[in-house]
């Protein structure tokens, strides 16, 4: 069963179909999209309610432990004295990605839901479409650093289109402000990424090697090489482990994005059309989120804790910072884009606690983040497709044009600021209770920290009723006058099969949170194990 | 659902608790299925729900109270080796708190058909109630801290839907943004609590945590963290119940339906504030408690003093609401923990029921003013008076009501309040004056009580109506009072008044309720408290009543200047509201306002910075490759050309300086190479 | 070899200032000159194979070869610019 | 003197066994005159006769140089009594040579520039033949007099082909730029071989006795020597100083003639290099100059002069130009090595950017049209008419900057790792600067190659711009697309090539 390169690949499959089909049929394209997006989402859940737990199916730093494991000789070049270049085709899933796997191919069906409001050029749109959702999911299940690098890059180039050609006014700008920022990080993560395989030997083979397993364990660095744990090698002064990790670090966390690395994401939200909204926010952000545990702290545990304070400041900091910042906002979707900083924040913060309260939070939280901050995002594009407005004080009353749409709004603000029953409000306090237990069970992050960032969710509140309130509530009053009240016609039934799902997870992983972390529990104890 | 399924095997009695909290929920969900019909069925069926659920707790009460605690639980998630279970807890505290929620509720529901009745969001607004029911219901059984933040935090949400149920008045939207916000700082004091015992006891079990004497000494919870967390605690109570300084709310709110008021802002969820107090009770060490018992009697009092002067009907009150859950506050604080308990319990009831009065009232005016095409507003009672002739029934369960809350004997509010008078003064006893202050200034709100709630009853029903003196030919219309609005009213009067909560009505310990909640170290009354207490509060209280009837009815004496100082401070609520308004609201906005410009500015404005000098880098070494070097070996050549004076004209060409420039480089290549 | 290095520097020279192609591509035949008299010159240690002498006689051949090819764009430039003055021809450039 | 009747059939022996395993030049060399025939013969029809006969000639080369893998596989073979030294690589160089002209012969029909050259093209064929015999010596050459003769017949060859078609005054002047230019390097690096041989007495660089020689004098003449000579080499590779004429004779010269510069006449370069530092980095006891730390910091500063200076560029003729001099600091990052692996890193990462640059180049003279100046801004919007051709440009230009998934990444990669690899033995600093630099560098690419795609798919197109459409345009486009296939697939599958690198 190659279930996995199945799921990896749908995309590319149907991408090529589309390619092939003729442009007549271009009322078509979408239609091939969403299968493609849907058959992924069959396959993701099919795997989700296979996945085995136990203890004997942690993953994390087990090879054996992996499930839906495939591994195939991919690049296999002679290096004469050198033994031999060793590039495996090699994915597996374990307690860590087969969550996000899920989340994310959910995502990216509503994305194709989304998309439906682009009207030009719709054989480039979906192809980059397809291309983008192959490397997301790649990302996720790729445990070869190599392959995994590759995918990485691969989905840069999707977006930088997708937000160049079909995003708003100032696309270009955004477009290539996010390409150099996440370029920037890659290609020092590509110097780590070398730097790791000739420290790195495969323990069987005794070939320099990708795998990032092998690279977690200190036993298989060779002696004296740049990374090994043992060897205290120093570049530029600095010990070239931390090195590694910082610039490792920054790499995802551009994605994720941490303060003060954000700048491209409110610019390439609100540029970029609002599919592409929603995978960035559903899904790229998450990919930062997860490089960080799979990467960054599998491989260099010892530096994830001495470096953990300032992990954890650089979280709150993100948390107020961005709930700050979107209280600011007159921009809809870049109030939305900063609150997904500030929500993002919740995450670094939970993991840098270490511990498994804090590390299921943050898990937790990306899951949750994914699912909502695509129903944000998908509930501005309504509006916008139907407008052409996102200025908050242009709207009011809109709860009395759109009954419907303001159930889902609020559903979506009120799930977003962590009420409980929804997903966010099981993440967001078990991030911080995380991080608050961590001062007593580890000793690595002080407690003022939770406190801080908890008060995150106040302002979340503040800004989320803000708007509830500006927009949304009152007697409708609209910029636009008349002809903005005529079109802005409830939503419709393609709308609502995109926005009822999201809802119904949130709401499901609020009420049972036990359906994921029953998931994840055996990877998070492995990584836990992996600090000590 | 589950939980239904998985409980069957467990005791009758928690069966009946699950039933009477999923009942209202269940109503809410068939609501919610409905959504585009609107039915009058929908009231009806969630006053059915109510009634159950009533009928269940009932049953339930009569089953537990004053039997062993029970507690089931079932497995809800594990998060690394930590089990984190759901379970119900039903101790002597719960199973009171699920009649009189239920019972209140029910009287509510009632009421509501008829005062909602023609209204467009009519169904919305039953969705909305049930909601708020099995919130509320689900908040005092649950068996762990975290169920019961999350269901602090929906009763909150519940609320903020019902105050902000009629969403194009812009004052409502407003108050319900506020009351969240509000609500939300104590939410955090309450998480921030929640994550001090966990980190230290790895469980949120309420009866883990609390049964055990020794986990706040010794070895368990102590110090500086154990006052922070009780701290943490009180906060969230300070802000659910609406204390001193997160009081500001409650006024507002008084934007939501009447009805609504009735139920939520006055006799349950605010009181859910006070049942967390004694939820979380080992907790409060003596510092703590000091702190609880200074806000509660300040709260207390300052809300008496504002609500001498307002003028709106609600916020009266709403005020009056503030001051009595101060006296539960300050209750708790002293330790007279059943004395508080017994309050919240009598409080419920004629507090609801003066909301409903208030909202017959208001309906009464409404439907005048829209008769009349008046512009005033139905709230104020400068507009009111002699309404006693044409609401009847209204005007005799306000009179008890009133009597309940000023506390005159034969009232259930004379039990109570007299039990947390007596037991203040009892624990001031032999400490130093400052101590002696608080039973002072209880005892001196109780008689602002009195003054305001008589003040407000006289303007109301007492003498003419004022708008004979705007339109001279007025004259009431005949009395129509709905027997929908009466029953419920009518029903919840009896709970005023003292046979339900003692025999006997002038001594408070006899309360099967108050006895209810002791523990097995309780005193037999022991001092002369118990006796010249009663006495002295009624005794003032008379000619406090008379003192309004002559200010009011008679507009004999004016002792208040309606232009001093003090007239001032309390017309304007300690000013306490527009601090936050323009000081607190602005600072915050003004800081993310400054944030966002440093975000545009610093923090983008950096990365600008970088894009620059990479950009300004490149054009210098464009620049150096064609002007500098080229310059320089122009400069060198010129040199050359000087000291080898060549007549002739020099021009070097361009293929030619490429050449130079190659030979030069070449050259210094060199000589560097040798001179090293 | 100080001839030589004489020679190569004067042709070195000519290459560098001359407003003239023509007069440049002499001053390159200045350089190859001097290289080709290095190695005549010290060809006659190298007994064994005579590459010195090889070596000059491929260079004069191939320095022809070279010098006719760019006498013939010279010619082409000249007609396209009536100049011949390399300093003048700088059209191209950033 | 009675030694010589022995040594000469000795020498005769050796000559005639030699020319069995000079079969792929001899067969350049008969298609050579061929082709003069031909072009002679035929007037009217010549051009694609010759065209045809040079194709069919050039499969038969490579067929040649395939056969040379196994002559050599038993170990390195001295020609021509060590004239020429016959390796592994120089045979996958010669491989390369053979591929990339059979691309730029097929190339050049399609160039509307030169088709509409009134002297026809079979002359043309004739100078890429001889160029290429050239570089084939390039490749092999070992002694000082055929790397004087390989470098001369390829410069004579290339300025007829950069002033062939000389129909404009930008196509003189580039001509003239480069005759002068090249003219002078070549007289620079024969005095600089004239100067080598006057110090050791020997040609053939092989020889212990050249290294002991110089190592026995002064070293501040030998390094004169040897700085003429690397100056000379330089020419063809590039490198700064010896930079200045790329961009003029790009911007002049016609685009396939610019193709066939910027990639074979700069890879020969690099064969030719590795060949004349063989002898000094294997000699252990040569120290008086630092190939590494030389090489290294021009490796730095052209990396940096080139791609900054691109940055600037709105030509894009003029801006491939620049980065093909970023290219050869990059692929010197490689030779620095010195290692085995280095050089088959430079070997893959050479034969992809040359790949990736020709089809870039095509993709220039489809979009250009008439017109040979052409700017970023005329690209406008030409994304959305013709999407095919531009998806295949972005393709190129990200396999140029070395994102992944492209063969340029794996270049990359393979470079960087063994330059890493070097830098764990020797601890050398200068490797990290080299490492950070080309990071750097890689970054700063990217400003100046997403110009294209930002202008042909993010800016709207102006009124009307006329499509630059053709006949000819087809097969034009059906060869990117192959180039384009090619580079891709690469990107995936890079061991094809790697291996066969090795």
């Amino acid at each position: 069963m190659h279930i996995l390169s199945l799921l990896i690949f749908t995309p590319l499959l149907f991408g090529v179909l589309l390619l092939l089909l003729p442009s007549f049929l271009r009322n078509s394209f979408k239609y091939v999209a969403l299968a493609a997006t849907l058959v992924q989402v069959v396959l993701s859940g099919w795997m989700y309610f296979q996945f085995k737990t136990g203890a004997s199916f942690t993953g994390i730093n087990h090879a054996d432990q992996y499930q839906f494991v495939e591994k195939a000789s991919w690049i296999s070049l002679n290096l004469g004295s050198l033994g031999k270049m060793q590039i495996d085709y090699f994915v597996g899933i374990d307690g860590l990605s087969i969550g996000l796997l899920f989340m994310s191919s959910v995502v990216m069906a509503v994305a194709a839901l989304a998309s439906w409001e682009i009207k030009t050029n719709l054989k480039g749109f979906f192809a980059l479409f397809l291309l983008l959702d192959m490397a997301v999911i790649g990302v996720f299940c790729a445990l070869d650093f190599f392959l995994f690098y590759i995918f990485y890059e691969l989905m840069l180039l999707p977006l930088y289109f997708l937000i160049g050609i079909w995003g708003g006014v100032r696309r270009e700008y955004a477009a290539i402000k996010f390409f150099l920022y996440t370029l920037f990080g890659s290609v020092f993560m590509l110097l780590v990424m070398i730097g790791l395989y000739f420290s790195v030997t495969d323990p069987v083979t005794k070939n320099h090697t990708f795998n990032i397993i092998h690279m977690m364990n200190p036993a298989n660095f060779a002696q004296g090489s740049v990374f090994s744990l043992s060897a205290h090698q120093m570049l530029f002064g600095l010990p070239a482990r931390s090195l590694a990790f910082v610039v490792l670090f920054i790499a995802f966390a551009i994605k994720v994005p941490v303060v003060p690395l954000h700048t491209w994401l409110p610019d390439a939200h609100v540029e970029a059309p609002t599919a592409v909204s929603i995978i960035l926010a559903g899904v790229l952000l998450k990919i930062g989120g997860y490089g960080i545990l799979r990467i960054c702290f599998s491989i260099f545990p010892e530096v994830a804790t001495a470096g953990a304070f300032w992990l954890g400041l650089l979280g709150v900091i993100s948390i107020l910072y961005g709930a700050m910042n979107a209280l600011a906002q007159t921009d809809l979707k870049r109030l939305i884009a900063y609150s997904s900083v500030s929500h993002m924040g919740f995450v670094l913060l939970g993991i840098s606690s270490q511990t498994t309260e804090g590390i299921s939070g943050a898990l937790m939280q990306m899951l949750s983040h994914g699912f909502l901050s695509a129903m944000l995002f998908f509930l501005v594009g309504v509006i916008y497709s139907r407008v052409h407005d996102r200025y908050i004080y242009n709207f009011r009353g809109l709860a009395s044009l759109m009954p419907q749409f303001t159930v889902f709004i609020m559903i979506a603000f009120f799930a977003s600021l962590g009420l409980p029953g929804f997903s966010a409000f099981i993440a967001e306090a078990f991030s911080l209770i995380g991080a608050f237990t961590s001062a007593s069970v580890n000793g690595l992050l002080p407690s003022w920290m939770a406190v801080c960032g908890s008060v995150g969710i106040l302002l979340s509140a503040a800004y989320f009723l803000w708007t509830l309130q500006r927009m949304f509530f009152g007697e409708t009053r609209l910029s636009g006058g008349e002809s903005w009240k005529t079109a802005l016609t409830d939503i419709n039934f393609r709308e609502k099969s995109a926005l009822i799902p999201l809802s119904l997870f949130a709401l499901i992983l609020g009420l049972l949170p036990s359906l994921v972390f029953s998931k994840i529990n055996d990877s998070v104890l492995a990584l836990v194990h992996l600090f000590r | 659902m589950e939980q239904i399924n998985t409980l069957q095997n467990y005791s009758t009695e928690i069966q009946l608790a699950l039933t009477a909290v999923l009942l209202p929920f269940a109503a809410f969900i068939i609501n919610f299925l409905v959504l585009k019909t609107v039915l009058k069925g929908v009231g009806i069926l969630s006053v059915f729900c109510i009634l159950l659920s009533l009928i269940c707790s009932g049953i339930l009460f009569a089953k537990t109270w004053n039997h062993e605690p029970l507690h089931r639980q079932i497995l809800w998630f594990q998060i690394g080796t930590v089990k984190i279970y759901a379970g119900l807890l039903l101790n002597n505290l719960s199973v009171l708190m699920l009649p009189v929620i239920s019972g209140v509720a029910l009287a509510v529901h009632i009421y509501s058909i008829a005062y909602l009745h023609g209204d467009q969001l009519y169904n919305r607004y039953f969705r909305y109630l049930s909601f708020f029911c099995f919130a509320m219901m689900a908040l005092v059984v649950v068996d762990n801290l975290l169920l019961m933040y999350a269901f602090w935090e929906l009763v909150g949400f519940a609320s903020y839907l019902l105050i902000g149920f009629w969403f194009t008045r812009e004052k409502a939207v407003q108050a319900n943004k506020k009351a969240f916000i509000m609500n939300r700082i104590g939410d955090l004091g309450f998480l921030i609590g929640i994550m001090i015992l966990y980190a230290h006891f790895h469980t949120f079990n309420l009866i883990t945590l609390f049964t055990n004497p020794n986990n706040f000494s010794g070895n368990g919870l102590t110090g500086t963290w154990l006052t922070v967390a009780g701290l943490c605690f009180f906060l969230g109570a300070i802000a659910k119940s609406a204390q001193f300084p997160l009081h500001t709310w409650l006024p507002d709110a008084m934007e939501g339906p009447t009805s609504v008021s009735a139920l939520i802002h006055a006799a349950t969820m605010v009181a859910a504030g006070v049942f967390l107090l004694a939820r979380v009770y080992p907790v409060f060490n003596g510092d703590v408690k000091m702190v609880i018992t200074i806000t509660g009697t300040f709260t207390a009092f300052m809300a008496a003093t504002i609500a001498l002067t307002q003028n709106d009907l609600k916020k009266i009150l709403a005020f009056s609401t503030i001051s009595q859950l101060g006296f539960m506050v300050a209750a708790m604080g002293i330790g007279a923990y059943s004395s508080a308990l017994f309050h919240l319990a009598t409080h419920a009831f004629f507090k609801c029921l003066l909301f409903l009065s208030a909202g017959v009232i208001i309906h009464e005016m409404q439907h005048l003013k829209e008769k009349l095409h008046l512009e005033i507003d139905p709230q104020n009672i400068l507009y009111m008076g002699g309404l006693r002739k044409i609401l009847p029934v209204t005007f005799i369960t306000c009179i008890i009501a009133s009597l309940a809350l000023i506390g005159l004997p034969l009232t259930s509010g004379y039990l109570s309040k007299d039990g947390i008078l007596i037991q203040a003064f009892e624990w001031a006893e032999g400490r130093s004056f400052f101590y002696k202050l608080i039973p002072i200034f209880i005892l001196i709100t109780s008689w602002l009580t009195a003054f305001y709630i008589s003040r407000l009853l006289f303007k109301v029903f007492w003498g003419e109506s004022r708008l004979q003196e705007m339109i001279p030919t007025f004259q009431f219309p005949a009395s129509k009072e709905n027997k929908l609005f009466t029953w419920p009213m009518l029903f919840l009067s009896v709970f005023c008044l003292f046979p339900v909560f003692s025999f006997n009505p002038l001594l408070y310990e006899q309360s099967w309720l108050f006895r209810g909640f002791l523990g097995a170290d309780y005193l037999e009354r022991e001092n002369i408290y118990h006796t010249v207490i009663p006495a002295a509060v009624n005794l003032f209280t008379i000619p406090v009543i008379y003192i309004a009837y002559l200010r009011y009815v008679k507009q004999g004496i004016s002792w208040f200047p309606e232009t001093g100082f003090l007239f001032k401070l309390s017309y304007n609520q300690w000013y306490i509201d527009r601090f936050y308004q323009n000081y607190l609201v602005k600072i915050v906005q003004w800081i993310s306002k400054m944030l966002y410009q440093f975000d545009r500015k610093v923090v983008d404005g950096f990365i600008t910075f970088l894009t620059k000098i990479t950009r300004f880098f490149a054009v210098c070494i464009d620049w150096a490759d064609r002007n500098l070097v080229d310059g320089l070996i122009n400069f060198i050549a010129f040199r050359v050309r000087d000291i080898g004076s060549f007549a002739r004209g020099f021009q070097t060409g361009k293929v030619q300086q490429y050449l130079l420039t190659m030979l030069i480089v070449v050259l210094s290549i060199y000589i560097f190479k040798i001179l090293i | 070899m100080l001839i030589a290095a004489s020679l190569f520097c004067t042709g070195l020279y000519m290459v560098l200032t001359k407003s003239n192609a023509i007069q440049v591509l002499i001053g390159i035949e200045f350089m190859i000159n001097a290289a080709i008299i290095n190695l005549v010159a010290f060809g006659k240690y190298d007994k064994h194979n005579n590459g010195g002498q090889v070596f000059a006689l491929f260079a004069i051949v191939l320095a022809a070869a070279a010098s006719a090819v760019a006498l013939a764009i010279i010619l082409n430039v000249y007609r396209r610019f009536k100049t011949i003055d390399p300093a003048k021809i700088n059209e191209l450039k950033n | 003197m009675n030694e010589l009747p022995i040594s000469l059939t000795e020498q005769l022996n050796n000559i005639l066994q030699s020319i069995t395993y000079f079969a792929p030049e001899t067969a350049l060399a008969i298609l050579f005159l061929l082709l003069i025939i031909t072009g002679l013969l035929f007037r009217n029809d010549a051009d694609w006769i010759c065209s045809s006969l040079c194709l069919l000639g050039l499969i038969f080369v490579f067929q040649r140089d395939v056969q040379q893998l196994y002559f050599i596989a038993s170990g390195p073979k001295f020609l021509f009594g060590s004239m020429l030294l016959l390796h592994h690589v120089s045979v996958l160089f010669k491989l390369i040579f053979a591929v990339l002209t059979f691309l730029i012969v097929v190339y050049i029909p399609l160039d509307r520039q030169l088709k509409v050259h009134q002297k026809g093209l079979s002359d043309l064929y004739a100078i890429i033949i001889a160029v290429v015999f050239g570089l084939h010596l390039m490749a092999m050459s070992v002694n000082l007099l055929m790397i004087y003769l390989a470098v001369e017949t390829v410069s004579i060859g290339s300025y007829l082909l950069v002033s062939y078609h000389s129909e404009n005054r930008s196509v003189a002047e580039a001509g003239l730029k480069y005759v002068l230019f090249g003219f002078a390097a070549s007289a620079i690096m024969l005095y600089g071989l004239s100067l080598l041989y006057t110090f050791t007495g020997t040609l053939d660089i092989f020889n212990t006795h050249f290294v002991d020689q110089l190592i026995r004098i002064n070293p501040v003449p030998v390094f004169l020597a040897m700085l003429l000579v690397i100056a000379g080499i330089g020419f063809k590779l590039s490198f700064v100083p010896m930079h200045f004429w790329v961009p003029d004779v790009y911007e002049g010269a016609s685009t396939p003639v610019v193709a066939f510069l910027s990639t074979l006449t700069k890879i020969a370069g690099f064969a030719l290099l590795a060949n004349f530092l063989t002898p000094f980095i294997f000699f252990n006891k040569w120290t008086a100059f630092d190939f590494r730390l030389f090489f290294s910091i021009i490796a730095i500063i052209t990396m940096i002069v080139g791609n900054f200076a691109a940055v600037l560029q709105n030509n894009i003729k003029r801006m491939l130009a620049y980065s093909a001099i970023g290219h050869t600091g990059f692929a010197l990052m490689a030779l620095v090595t010195f290692s085995q692996q280095g050089v088959s890193a430079l070997l893959f990462y050479l034969s992809v950017y040359a790949l990736a640059n020709i089809g870039a180049l095509m993709l220039c003279s489809f979009y250009a049209g008439k017109n040979s100046m052409l700017m970023v801004q005329d690209l406008r919007g030409l994304g959305k008419t013709e999407p095919f051709a531009s998806v295949c440009f972005v393709i190129l230009l990200i396999s140029l900057t070395g994102l992944p998934i492209s063969a340029g990444f794996n270049g990359k990669v393979l470079v960087f790792s063994s330059v890493i690899e070097v830098y764990r033995q020797s601890h050398n600093i200068l490797l990290l600067v080299l490492l950070v630099t080309g990071a750097v560098t890689t970054v700063v690419s990217l400003f100046y190659y997403f110009k294209i795609p930002l202008y042909l798919f993010l800016k709207p197109a102006e009124i009307s711009t006329q499509k630059p459409t053709g006949n000819r345009q087809f097969p034009l486009l059906i060869i990117i697309g192959l180039l384009t296939a090619i580079v891709f697939l690469l990107g995936i599958f890079p061991s094809v090539l790697a291996n066969f690198m090795q």
